[in-house]
């Protein structure tokens, strides 16, 4: 197992998987940088640095600097995988579902379905996403809420490189589109990451830690600050079952479930806006389907309903904190 | 013209099936067994089967709302056509899509598109599919006149330029997107072609009503894509002979406007009238095709109507190869 | 009080907001109908009939015509409401906010917060939505979920002629981007209608009926069909409190949580796929904040995870129906 | 050149300003106390100036995610804007905003835009409502070479024609969208403007780089869109000075080109020589204000560093006029 960050995962998963599959091609902006330049392609390779190297290697047919123009790129991404390749299309910010929405919800998502089962479309596309680099309200989102709710697509989000790997390499084997988020400030967590082939499915999701007193349910960058609260609540004595979703579209209800089965007590923490989250999709479910193990009603931890602020101050204020997950976990264990 | 007589009989025979099949499809609607909205084709035969015999099945095209004449034109089966119109479980979707929704990889058809301007993108990125591939196929987006004002199709046509695809660019300007006439609507007092002109590609145009100006047309267009040298698009003239979709009173027309385009611009005629004075065949062998297309889309009506319903227990599969 | 549909409700609403307001404008493609025509403008005015009669009296400087771009027709919008105008743009298919999302949701929902509430956007976009007309799935849908998630969006959704007119009303004395949701199988709808100045305020629930032995709660076309289950319970003796939200941001949450403190139980009911939909959001709240009153788990009857689909039986087996909705009431009446 | 020296020296002023506002971030940005994403007008100073010095307050403008040039040419706070690039409470925006989101309505500033393309649709609904009061008055949008790529501009430019809309398209053409050149992202090999013109309206080519050019040619297509002509388009040719973000390492520039950009195309020493050689100003007074903008920007910076930050119990409030 080699120790590398997510960033790194990402990229040679992406390197290994296109040198396996020759159907497999990479476009979006800048995803190669440099074209139409004096300094040449290859100059930066991505302004995430996710995509270096690949066009060195597999070529401009393959590895594809797009003009900025959202729509068109997703597009291209499903009409290439109806057409029987394997795009992957990169959307440098999440948030840029705003100007690409259709192709990914009713074009995507609705071929196979709306086509009578006989097509699919395996397209994949990377949203790098997610606040804590104070890039404001147009730059900081985490649009997973929305995806998740389209019947279709498959939303995955990994926290670990290994996941990161695994995940993706996943994605490249399957038959459906899949909505695959990078959270920015997590491209630099590091980890050990299996070497050769490693798929991780879909709808499993993670025990981070068992402890049997809460539950806590989370996805993203969320995980290391609940693992932060569960920290302070494991000093007092309380054990925390920690479960990183990993991906929101399958959901792992059963995880969930059986942990509340046992806990009767859960905390669902979500870096979105409240309003229909997937936080409030999780509380619905155990609602309905653990009614009678629940103990404690159960409580979102949530950001704002209002954009993402960009002072620092404010962005920390809009977003969940350690301190309030320790909070809601103290507050559902006292309830009586 | 150096068509043949069975390709010219084949022309014809395609033209002829869509529009006896729309015809079919605006006597049927009447009764209220069709459900959904509905918007035909007709009119602009020449256009889709001008273009499609060209094309083999591995050249892909994606189509519009306005699809019936591209799916037949591709090859779809006729039938299976009737049959998801009316909703059926052996339709060919299986009764999910619909009039607007029709699709057939088997035959290169990627889909026609309720979405005014999506298949545009679609279109290059299937065409950077079969460049991939190294073969010389092609991708067609078919657009309208009002789908051409649309952020999709602009943005389409700059990347289709910028990835040298081979994508082609069907615009079949029939004068109205819905109520709104493209005077208006597109913006410009050139052309649509000019239009795509400016995005660098190399445009032609031509009579989107008369077959052999459309397939003549489109043999120099393909002739520059197959052969690498990048996207192009083609502009067709053309009408529709019907309302927007099935319903609309068409007071946007100017007066006498349907008799004229009838009598003037009737694809199905004008073909005739070529093939007449040119001597390349005979009145009564495209006559003994329409009698054969109707005796095929009497069937395709007949099946479909007494075709069974989908099973609503089946509603929520097909979303996902494995989920 | 004038008997009329929905669809007349909305025509003359507009026709009076445009009388008293002349910063009042219409946009959207075909509002008019038959711009660069030979028949000539007012051919038909709007393909579902609402907009007629408005640019014969007011003009094309206030009722525009577009060509197909919805991202411009919303951008426009937003812009003439930064501009100070109050713009009524529509989209004939909610669908189509696939193409014009980042103006709704990134834009005019975002302008006053990131501005340091310094401005306003008073912008009101019609969506026509929602499914029982075998429109399939790219003209079915019910997107209300999807803006009821983005902070800075109001969402309205009106089911009688009455509501029709004294929300669009509010919308136009407002000042915040107002997403008005017409049902399209909504619009032959009668009932009687005040004359004359009347506003419906958003955040007010409207008590459909009260019974006191279980909540339904829902929006749109569903309220009917809960009516018809409600009927079919009232034959048993059970009582229903039936809500009709009006608008699902705000909601009138104290209205759901006053009923689930009576009756204990409660059904959602909504026309959207299941996942982070209303239904789970008002599911959510309950669970959380009415825990103590519930009775039974919340029960949530939603369309399918899958596209709507076009036959008329499968269209019919996606939606909710008012046996299912019977059937869950009886279902949570019957839990102990 | 009819311009009087007063008008010269406030242009040389906004310009100077722009220059040491930037080169003020560039520097403070390595300390490591600015947040978020910075991207420097540095370069284009010319191009603000040159266009928002013919606009009143009742003329709108619309920028991008590049913006504080055209906040500065447009008249909003100096000192309001660098608290808000701070995060400062007293910002602009309150710190809510930050360098991307700046907005001041009071000065017709409808606001800097993250999202490339967005502000387009805006200025044309921003033109029709200058239209509906029919005073003259226009709507801009600035937008860069790669936003002309994006589906929103295309539908704005033909919404515009359209509607005959007061609105002007200033496309600033600085050559690169992040590290693309714009040779390959704009496919046509034409220009911009034409890809304007292919969109129905008249369009107007200036040297970016050079106020007076700028300032001649904004004034001829202002004649024109004031006087009821309909939208129009310019293309600036420009530079931009510094990376596409703070921290870009630049390798897509070609060797030299830096140094040959700051000699030949800085927008300051071109202004300066023009004024000289045409005996307009003295270099002294140009001098003097440079020490002046000097002393603005040290104030602005220093008050900044000092300035409260936001209270965080406010972090939802400002959502909405009334909930
Ligand atoms: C994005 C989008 N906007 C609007 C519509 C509604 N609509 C359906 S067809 C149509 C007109 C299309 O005109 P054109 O492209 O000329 O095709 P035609 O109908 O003439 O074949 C419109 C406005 C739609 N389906 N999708
Ligand atoms: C819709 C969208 N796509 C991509 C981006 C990321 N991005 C920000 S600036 C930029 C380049 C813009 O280039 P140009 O329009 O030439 O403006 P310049 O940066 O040169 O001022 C890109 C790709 C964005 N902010 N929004
Ligand atoms: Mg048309
Ligand atoms: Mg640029």
């Amino acid at each position: 197992m080699a120790v590398m960050n997510i960033r790194e995962a990402i990229n040679r998963t992406l390197y290994e998987e296109m040198e396996r599959d020759p159907s497999i091609i990479v476009l979006g902006e800048d995803v190669v940088g440099g074209a139409g330049t004096a300094g040449g392609q290859e100059a930066i390779g991505g302004i995430w640095g996710t995509t270096g190297g690949l066009f060195a290697k597999f070529g401009g047919d393959r590895v594809i600097d797009t003009p900025i123009s959202e729509s068109a790129i997703v597009g291209a991404a499903a009409g290439a995988a109806l057409a029987g390749l394997r795009p992957v299309a990169e959307l440098m910010f999440a948030d840029f579902i705003g100007v690409s929405l259709d192709q990914l919800w009713n074009q995507m998502a609705k071929f196979r379905y709306m086509f009578g089962g006989k097509t699919k479309c395996p397209a994949v596309v990377r949203l790098i996403y997610g606040a804590g680099m104070n890039a404001a309200a147009q730059h900081s989102q985490s649009v997973y809420a929305l995806l998740t709710a389209m019947p279709g697509l498959k939303v995955v989000l990994p926290t670990t490189p290994a996941d990161a790997k695994g995940m993706l390499s996943e994605a490249l084997h399957g038959d459906d589109p899949v909505m695959f988020f990078e959270h920015k400030a997590l491209y630099g967590v590091k980890g050990e990451v299996p070497d050769g082939p490693f798929r991780q499915r879909f709808g499993e999701a993670r025990m981070v830690r068992e402890g049997g007193d809460v539950t806590m349910v989370t996805c993203g960058r969320m995980v290391g600050f609940c693992e932060k609260a569960a920290d302070k609540l494991a000093a007092d004595g309380i054990g925390t079952d920690l479960i990183d979703l990993r991906t929101t579209s399958p959901l792992d209800e059963e995880a969930i479930l059986d942990s509340v089965e046992q806990t009767g007590r859960i905390v669902i923490v979500d870096e979105s806006p409240p309003r229909c989250s997937v936080a409030a999709d999780i509380a619905a479910i155990v609602a309905e389907k653990a009614f009678t193990s629940l103990k404690a009603p159960p409580r979102m931890i949530t950001g704002q309903h209002s954009p993402i602020p960009f002072a620092r101050e404010l962005e920390r204020a809009w977003l969940p904190s350690p301190q309030k997950i320790e909070d809601a976990a103290r507050h559902v264990l006292a309830f009586r | 013209m150096q068509l043949g007589r069975d390709a010219l009989l084949g022309a014809y025979r395609r033209m002829a099936t869509i529009r006896q099949f729309e015809e079919r499809l605006h006597d049927e609607i009447k009764t209220g067994e069709i459900a959904g909205f509905t918007h035909l084709y007709c009119g602009q035969e020449a256009a889709a089967v001008g273009v499609c015999d060209h094309l083999s099945t591995e050249d892909l095209i994606v189509s519009t709302h306005r699809g019936h004449g591209h799916c037949i034109a591709k090859g779809c089966d006729v039938k299976g056509m009737m049959k998801e119109i009316y909703g059926r479980r052996d339709g060919l979707c299986k009764g999910r899509g619909g009039s607007m929704h029709i699709a057939d990889l088997s035959v290169g058809m990627l889909g026609a598109n309720g979405i005014v301007g999506a298949g545009a993108p679609q279109a290059v990125g299937a065409a950077l599919a079969t460049k991939l591939r190294g073969q010389g196929h092609v991708a067609i987006a078919f657009s309208g006149d009002g789908a051409c004002n649309q952020g999709t199709t602009f943005e389409a046509m700059n990347l289709a330029v910028v990835t040298k695809a081979p994508a082609i660019f069907v615009f079949e300007n029939n004068h109205y997107s819905e109520h709104t006439g493209v005077q208006y609507a597109v913006g410009t007092d050139r052309d649509i072609a000019s239009r795509a002109e400016a995005f660098g590609m190399k445009a032609w145009r031509a009579n989107g009503c008369d077959y052999f100006d459309t397939y003549e047309t489109m043999r120099d267009l393909l002739e520059h894509v197959r052969g690498g040298g990048g996207p192009a698009a083609i502009e067709l003239d053309t009408e529709r002979f019907y309302g927007h979709f099935e319903g609309d009173p068409q007071r946007y027309r100017g007066e006498g406007e349907l008799d004229r385009i009838r009598a003037e611009r009737d694809a199905l005629k004008i073909f005739r009238a070529r093939v007449g004075d040119a001597g390349l065949l005979d009145m009564a062998e495209l006559d003994a095709i329409d009698a054969e297309v109707k005796t095929l889309i009497d069937e395709a009506t007949s099946e479909a109507r007494a075709a069974p319903p989908p099973d609503p227990a089946h509603v929520a599969e097909d979303v996902y190869v494995d989920y």
